[in-house]
């Protein structure tokens, strides 16, 4: 353990199994891609793993910048793998400005790999160095690995008789060559999915596959062998079954489809672009999946009321959005909850306000999840803690929505969208179905009876043959959904429209707790930040805290059973990326003294930093 | 939903619902919701598989008093709701309910994007120039110099013609008709009814407590013969006492003139035969300047083009995908 | 007291100075107007009074229709007039739908004027009444006057040569000459407003003048003379001045014209017709105040922009709304937020979600107004807590606004627009002025740059040579404004933003409380329920009971001098009309143990009720 | 703001920021950026007195690079803005920049308002026809048929005109231009801030990574001759090679045919003279069919009204009441 955690460099090594490589170039130098593949390498080794894409910007910068580098970092190993790590332990740098944004983040006395071709003075000047950082000793203490990939690719890849241009196109696979051999991993499975994505005699694959073999030898033949990175990677053990490594936005995405299907219902998913939401509808309008569509409205709100005039009509309405387009769909949500139709609503949250950080992750829109309506409109929000955990909550968001008939918002965030880990692929035909139930004819049908036990009004679908009627956002009788002004009607419908929800609680009352049911110290955390927050506690616990963590899914409402699990605690810190939203919820009453851990950076939380937090908690007295 | 479906005739009271109907007595809202119950009794329309979709204002209201499903929504956006109910049942009928204020200010892009897609689907615009249910404000579709509460001194801006925005927006049918001339009116709602595609029926609506008389110089009883031109596919456009007045493209091609036949007989054959396909005309009909010409009424424009309900259900007819089979596309292992 | 406090017909008489009348009819009878000229009476007399117009849709419906009935409460008398009424001691029923819906306003005993020419066959079928419920008992236990007052007013009116339609407009004359007689008020102010109003030869001056003195004659021929409602209303002592009655919506016009004026600046009210708020873009469209102007937007979302551009240009924008044209402007209120730019936001309450009841009260867009946009983004809530504190606290959110840059939501309601109360007209030259101050010239400006006592930014009149510059709603530099994507900045800006919000609850600090600054009971209230709570107050100090109370004219940021008082009590009731949503707030810190009185019904507290609420919570320990 | 008002002379690159610009390389906006630039410096527009405002997409940066005022807003809301500004302070010249996606998806009901209003601004619109920003979704410029992240088998709706769609709203001013013919282009945008109104310039404008090569058909040097039409006020409507070529109406008044004068000399006299104030023959000329037709470049239309901030400000100027006089009017009492 560290004695100094205020230390801004002080990398606590997490656990000695896991190891963290940071790729980072121009956007176009296919660091995505390279990242990519030694993620699926580490994948079919069975090792635990988590990814962090990190696209800085929105546009496509002039090579060489700063503002233009994009990022890719891979955690894998054995043991708990949850985040995607606090630091890098090898950064892979395509040129000086990549090397100048991401030498930060790598640990002291890390592996650099630099591709010393590109450090020419028009490159270190355009990355705003004023010297050449290989030359100036601003790397000292850092392990280094410099070569000229640029000229050692075009070199490997001359005899295909690709341009100058296109060659250098193969760096990527020259240094994915060098840290498959790093990791003892041969270039077998990547010359296959070479083979497969351009055709066996293409030049294109024959060029990459010489890069990726000469970046291989390369480092076999230099003296970097002996280094302490080249560590055996253990095989770990993992469940067996069909696996693949899947990203948030993936997971919404055959989470809502999956549960489409089980509802027995079309699905459309109503979107407008935005970033980081928009994969969610890429990805669904290419899978085309039976019975699932999507549609692109002229805005956000065109996409909202779209979405629930497809459950209006009897199919499921979801819409999805980001930040400025969840805000401008406020008054449609309005309007489903009044008329009290299902519909799904996923805000893949970025940061700040306003137009902010489009492209970093932040938890900052919980409160207008929950209260971000005129009136009193109450809905349910929830939130999956981890890319695959996005399935199961998308899942479970349809079987609400229509079991309730209510809209239901799930909080996803940027990183969530684009990291990834394995995932084991379920067979969604043993997973619990929930076929959507419509009202047939009914004599002397009204609107808004409710059952007794969901207080969910009926569910039926125009063309239904006697169960004509008519619905709106006017204030309605509590029966027969006419238009009433009566002031003990509204107080009544205003009653049972949180009452409702209210309800819905019991769906959400197994909260598992990881650790032992009681303690000194209770972590609670919700959506993306449990990476993090399992990872601390591990490493508390190892230190013989009695530590235990909760990751909540349902934010709203909350469970009655957080009061009793909170209770067996000396002490509860709340820890989220924002200001302090749940801490503020959960003080009204569930935990009034509750301590709170935030950060509002725009960046997922670090284990050091957490440790460091919660330590001084611990020290300032429970 | 061809005539004669049912074996009972419905008559256009069965399709009023139990509710009392709100509107202020003698609003012109009234005669075009007994228009629309006959254009439906007319068409013996099946109620359950009919659907009024409505935004926010006076006209707003009217699927409250259809004995049909109705879903009274937020203001402007009724062509969004009606776009994803289309799209899930491409079998409803759909009607879209809407007011000058409510597609012309705030949903204007809704009501452009409409056009656009094609949806199948009738929208009727209630155009009485003026906010009705929020006390009478001037709206974009009220002539410059509009007295209201918001313009005590005569309102500045320049109104936006319905039709000629829907042209532009690529309207597929685009019709005009007077809230009590029921018997002009049932038969352009019917054809909107037949087209496949948005069909729009901007209706000239008297608001009798906030604009009261605004549409008098063409709607009074004495001026209606000189002053409107019901439009015929195929036929002429004439009007006028006999019909001896009929329209001609002017020189510059810039705009609509009135032939006289009783002083320039000799003119008759640059009258214009009414194109129902002919959108440059449609424009101009449509742009004619009420102080000096009269009002086009009828069907400007209609044409055919495919609807957005019937691609987006092709489309999604084509995917076949399992959700297992994509799940396990790409890169996968086995332990 | 009232033993028995759960009897819905409980009147309990506030005081004995004090009557209330109520005025029911048709939307045509002119109900409102006539209302307005007995509360002009009472001013004149320098009663306290209270007002509360009541349209029950906003549609005009067919004559004798329940669901036509429009209505007009007033109060008035000595001593504190906060509210206006619990019940009515008279009501005044034009016709039987009238009387249906305003019978159970009626305290047990009131007196009930009725015309009974009215109540033939079809007025009664059309009201919903099986019988004449004049003769089958049902007003049992009411004093009631039935006249033929058509009849009569025809009669009185006729030989001015009006037909009988325009002649039986006259009734509302004839009524209202009946209530002045009553009240012991001669007709004679009434009719120099007539005169002023037509003109003096005009025949409807003469046959209002006629239909007036018909109705008070026939008061003093009839039985009812000896009625004890015909109090005496004595003289109060109301400050020394110029005085008028001030609606809410007229006092938000004044206060914000006067702020602007006092800030030296421009204005312009950027709107969207909606119900209740457009009362205030009529006022001032109506005004014509120099270097204030109003301009309607095509909807709620371009309203808001163009307010935010007037405020950019250098001028003062406002937008003002309710229920859903506040949730549209949500996403744009926060860039106002990210640009630190001055704007006023009026949001007029109305109840329920979506459309809702969008003419009657409520309180429940509180949290929407301090959390309701994404991410974390601050900024000012204010409430007035009368018609005439509506011109205080407009004036005060300029001030504020410019002050530190921020836009300030006023969070008034249906019922504070309408309602109106006596108003002492201030001397706008004696009121505290606060010119903005834009920046001139400035070397090396930094557009984020902040005062270090109110961390506002420099506010820069583009037009300003030297000093252009870019904003806009990405993060930007804590100095230079420039787009950052620094995490390190994000974090800083967030706290910056918060901080400045913070800051500004010393501007609130002085909360005046109504009563001992110690005691068993404090009651917290906030915005339009100022009079109810001040009655019911008032009503339980004259029962012994150690009870004070405070109305928060601060929402967000609450004042850190709020626990102070609030420890001061044995216990705190917060009272609004919404699901508790002050409360909330209070008690994550500020009040943990609070209780809470909350009614969601569109319709104002009744004094009544409030006791019987306080007295329980009382009963069952504090 | 006339030319020579400043001692020194502003060259084009005065008027650009300390900003990186972050364009793509090769991205049409540099050009456009440029052209905007150059145009100022014709002008020697005072920079203090410009004023950028813009939404959100890759074009709605440009703000950030001009060293004039700017202020970059929300999405498809910068003409809400720009009125805000202006109807404040009419001096100001206030330039509104927008993409497709920007003002035609989103923005469209602002922008229609915007030309009904007559602003007096610029709006230029960089019509790349596709979400730039968001990564190269289908945008409602986009052609039918448009494979894009959201429409992997090609899009299906029809797109818009901006220029038709400004037409039917009351647009005084229309004009296109491409991005790289600076050439044109920046007189073009001389004209659009000459002209007292709103000014809608359409660039058509190259994204080289989501749209690479979209309007190549007009806009390659060896197209451009015969696939692209200048427009000038006044003089008949000819190109290609030579000028060989004209516009003609035809005989339906339903669109514009091309006559080949090579062949046809005799029909020359049918061919079009330009006038900028016919709105029907320029919703002709901008809805000219791409694959059979130029493209129609210039000024497409341009007429005279009052603009928005004059009459606003000029209503302004006409109140005079003091607020202590209005809240002593009417019923008041003293004590
Ligand atoms: C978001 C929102 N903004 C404003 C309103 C208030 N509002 C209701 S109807 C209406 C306009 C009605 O005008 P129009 O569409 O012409 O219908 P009419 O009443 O004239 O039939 C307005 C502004 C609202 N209900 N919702
Ligand atoms: C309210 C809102 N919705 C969506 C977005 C995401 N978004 C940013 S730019 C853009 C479209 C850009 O297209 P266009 O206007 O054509 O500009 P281009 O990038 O092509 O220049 C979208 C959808 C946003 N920022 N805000
Ligand atoms: S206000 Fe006008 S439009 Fe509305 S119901 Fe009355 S007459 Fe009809
Ligand atoms: S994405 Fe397209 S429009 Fe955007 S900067 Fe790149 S090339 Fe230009
Ligand atoms: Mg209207
Ligand atoms: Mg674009």
């Amino acid at each position: 353990m560290d004695g100094n955690p205020s230390t801004k460099n002080s990398q606590i090594k997490m656990d000695k199994w896991s190891t963290t490589v940071r790729f980072a170039g121009d956007s176009g130098d296919g660091m995505q891609l390279t990242g990519g593949r030694l993620t699926f390498e580490a994948a079919i080794s069975g090792m635990g793993l988590a990814t962090f894409p990190d696209y800085p910007a929105e546009i496509r910068a002039p090579a060489g910048t700063t503002f233009g580098v994009s990022s890719f970092q891979v955690r894998f190993g054995e043991g708990l793998i949850a985040s995607s790590g606090d630091h890098a332990d090898i950064l892979v740098a395509m040129n000086p400005a990549a090397l100048k944004m991401n030498i930060k983040e790598v640990i002291p006395g890390g592996l650099i790999i630099i591709d010393n071709g590109s450090f020419n003075d028009r490159g270190i000047r355009k990355a705003g160095y004023s010297n050449n950082p290989i030359e100036d000793n601003s790397l000292s203490g850092m392990q280094l690995i410099s070569a000229d990939i640029s000229n050692l690719t075009i070199e490997a890849v001359k005899d295909f008789g690709l341009g100058q241009k296109d060659g250098i196109r193969c760096r990527n696979m020259w240094t994915l060559g060098l840290i498959l051999w790093l990791f003892s991993k041969n270039t077998k499975q990547t010359e296959d999915w070479l083979i497969k994505k351009f055709g066996k005699d293409n030049i294109l694959t024959k060029a990459n596959i010489a890069a990726l073999k000469a970046g291989s030898a390369y480092a076999e033949n230099t003296e970097i062998s002996n280094d302490i990175l080249r560590k055996e990677v253990p095989q770990a053990k993992p469940l067996p079954g069909k696996w693949r490594a899947i990203t948030g936005a993936e997971a919404i995405a055959f989470g809502l489809a999956t549960g489409a299907n089980h509802a027995n219902l079309k699905m459309t998913l109503c979107s407008y672009p935005i970033t980081p939401a928009s994969p969610i509808m890429h990805y669904l309008a290419n899978y085309e999946i039976e019975n699932i569509g999507i549609y692109q409205a002229e805005d956000e709100i065109a996409a909202c009321c779209a979405a629930i005039g497809v459950s209006y009509a009897g199919g499921l309405g979801v819409t999805s959005s980001s930040g400025p387009g969840i805000s401008l769909k406020t008054e449609a949500i309005g309007l489903a909850i009044s008329v009290e139709l299902p519909l799904i609503i996923v805000n893949s949250q970025r940061a700040g306000p306003s137009t902010g950080l489009p492209t970093r992750a932040e938890q900052s829109d919980l409160m207008q999840a929950i209260y971000g309506r005129h009136g009193e409109a109450p809905l349910v929000v929830l939130a999956p803690k981890s890319p695959a955990d996005c399935f199961n909550i998308s899942h479970k968001a349809i079987k609400i929505a229509i079991k309730y008939m209510t809209p239901v918002m799930i909080l996803s965030d940027a990183y969530l969208t684009n990291a990834s880990e394995p995932w084991l692929i379920p067979d969604i035909e043993k997973i619990e179905k929930f076929p959507a139930k419509f009202a047939n004819f009914i004599e002397n049908y009204q609107p808004f009876e409710r059952d007794p036990k969901t207080l969910a009004r009926k569910w039926v679908k125009p063309g239904t043959k006697g169960m004509e009627h008519r619905i709106g956002g006017l204030e309605k009788d509590s029966i027969s959904g006419n238009i009433s002004y009566d002031p003990d009607n509204h107080a009544k419908m205003t009653n049972l429209r949180n009452q409702k929800i209210q309800n819905i609680e019991k769906e959400f009352s197994d909260i598992p707790i990881n650790g032992l049911d009681n303690g000194d110290i209770l972590l609670i955390g919700w959506g993306s930040t449990n990476g993090p927050i399992s990872e601390v506690k591990e490493l508390l616990k190892n230190e013989n805290i009695k530590i235990s963590h909760i990751q909540l899914n349902c934010l709203w409402p909350l469970s009655s059973k957080l009061k009793e699990i909170i209770t067996k605690f000396k002490s509860t810190i709340v820890i989220e990326m924002n200001d302090g939203q749940l801490y503020n919820l959960l003080r009204t009453e569930i935990a009034p003294k509750a301590n709170s851990i935030t950060q509002v950076s725009g960046k997922p939380f670090r284990v050091s930093y957490l440790k460091e937090k919660i330590l001084n908690i611990l020290k300032d007295g429970i | 939903m061809g005539i004669n479906e049912k074996p009972a005739q419905l008559k256009p009271n069965d399709y009023a619902s139990d509710q009392e109907v709100r509107w202020c007595p003698g609003c012109g809202d009234y005669a075009i919701l007994n228009a629309v119950k006959r254009t439906l009794a007319d068409h013996q329309a099946d109620k359950a598989n009919t659907v009024f979709v409505s935004g926010i204002g006076c006209s707003s209201r009217l699927p409250y008093y259809m004995s049909t499903y109705g879903f009274h929504t937020i203001h402007g956006r009724a062509p969004a709701f009606a776009t994803g109910i289309k799209i899930t049942n491409p079998e409803l009928d759909v009607w879209v309910i809407t007011g000058d204020g409510d597609s012309l200010s705030i949903g204007g892009n809704h009501f452009i994007h409409l056009f656009r897609r094609n949806l199948n689907c009738q929208i009727l615009l209630f155009n009485n120039e003026i906010y009705g249910l929020t006390k009478g404000q001037a709206s974009p579709a009220s002539r410059t110099g509009t007295i209201s509460p918001s313009t005590p001194k005569g309102s500045l801006e320049s109104p936006l013609s319905a039709c000629e925005l829907a042209l532009s927006s690529g309207a597929t049918f685009v019709a005009r008709g007077v809230d009590t001339a029921i018997k002009q009116l049932v038969p352009t709602l019917s054809k909107a009814k037949e087209h496949s595609g948005t069909a729009l029926v901007e209706i000239f609506q008297n608001c009798i407590v906030y604009n009261d008389n605004v549409f008098n110089s063409f709607t009074e009883k004495s001026a209606a013969i000189e002053r409107q031109i019901h439009l015929e596919n195929g036929k002429p456009m004439l009007f006028g006492e006999d019909n001896t007045k009929g329209l001609s493209l002017s020189a510059d091609h810039s705009k609509l003139e009135v032939i006289d036949l009783k002083i320039n007989k000799k003119e008759e054959s640059k009258i214009l035969i009414h194109d129902e396909s002919n959108k440059i005309i449609a424009y101009l009909l449509s742009q004619m300047n009420q102080s000096t010409m009269p009002i086009a009424l009828g069907v400007l424009y209609s044409t055919e083009k495919p609807t957005l309900d019937s691609y987006y259900t092709h489309r999604i007819e084509e995917h076949k995908n399992k959700i297992s089979n994509i799940m396990e596309k790409g890169q996968t292992w086995t332990i």
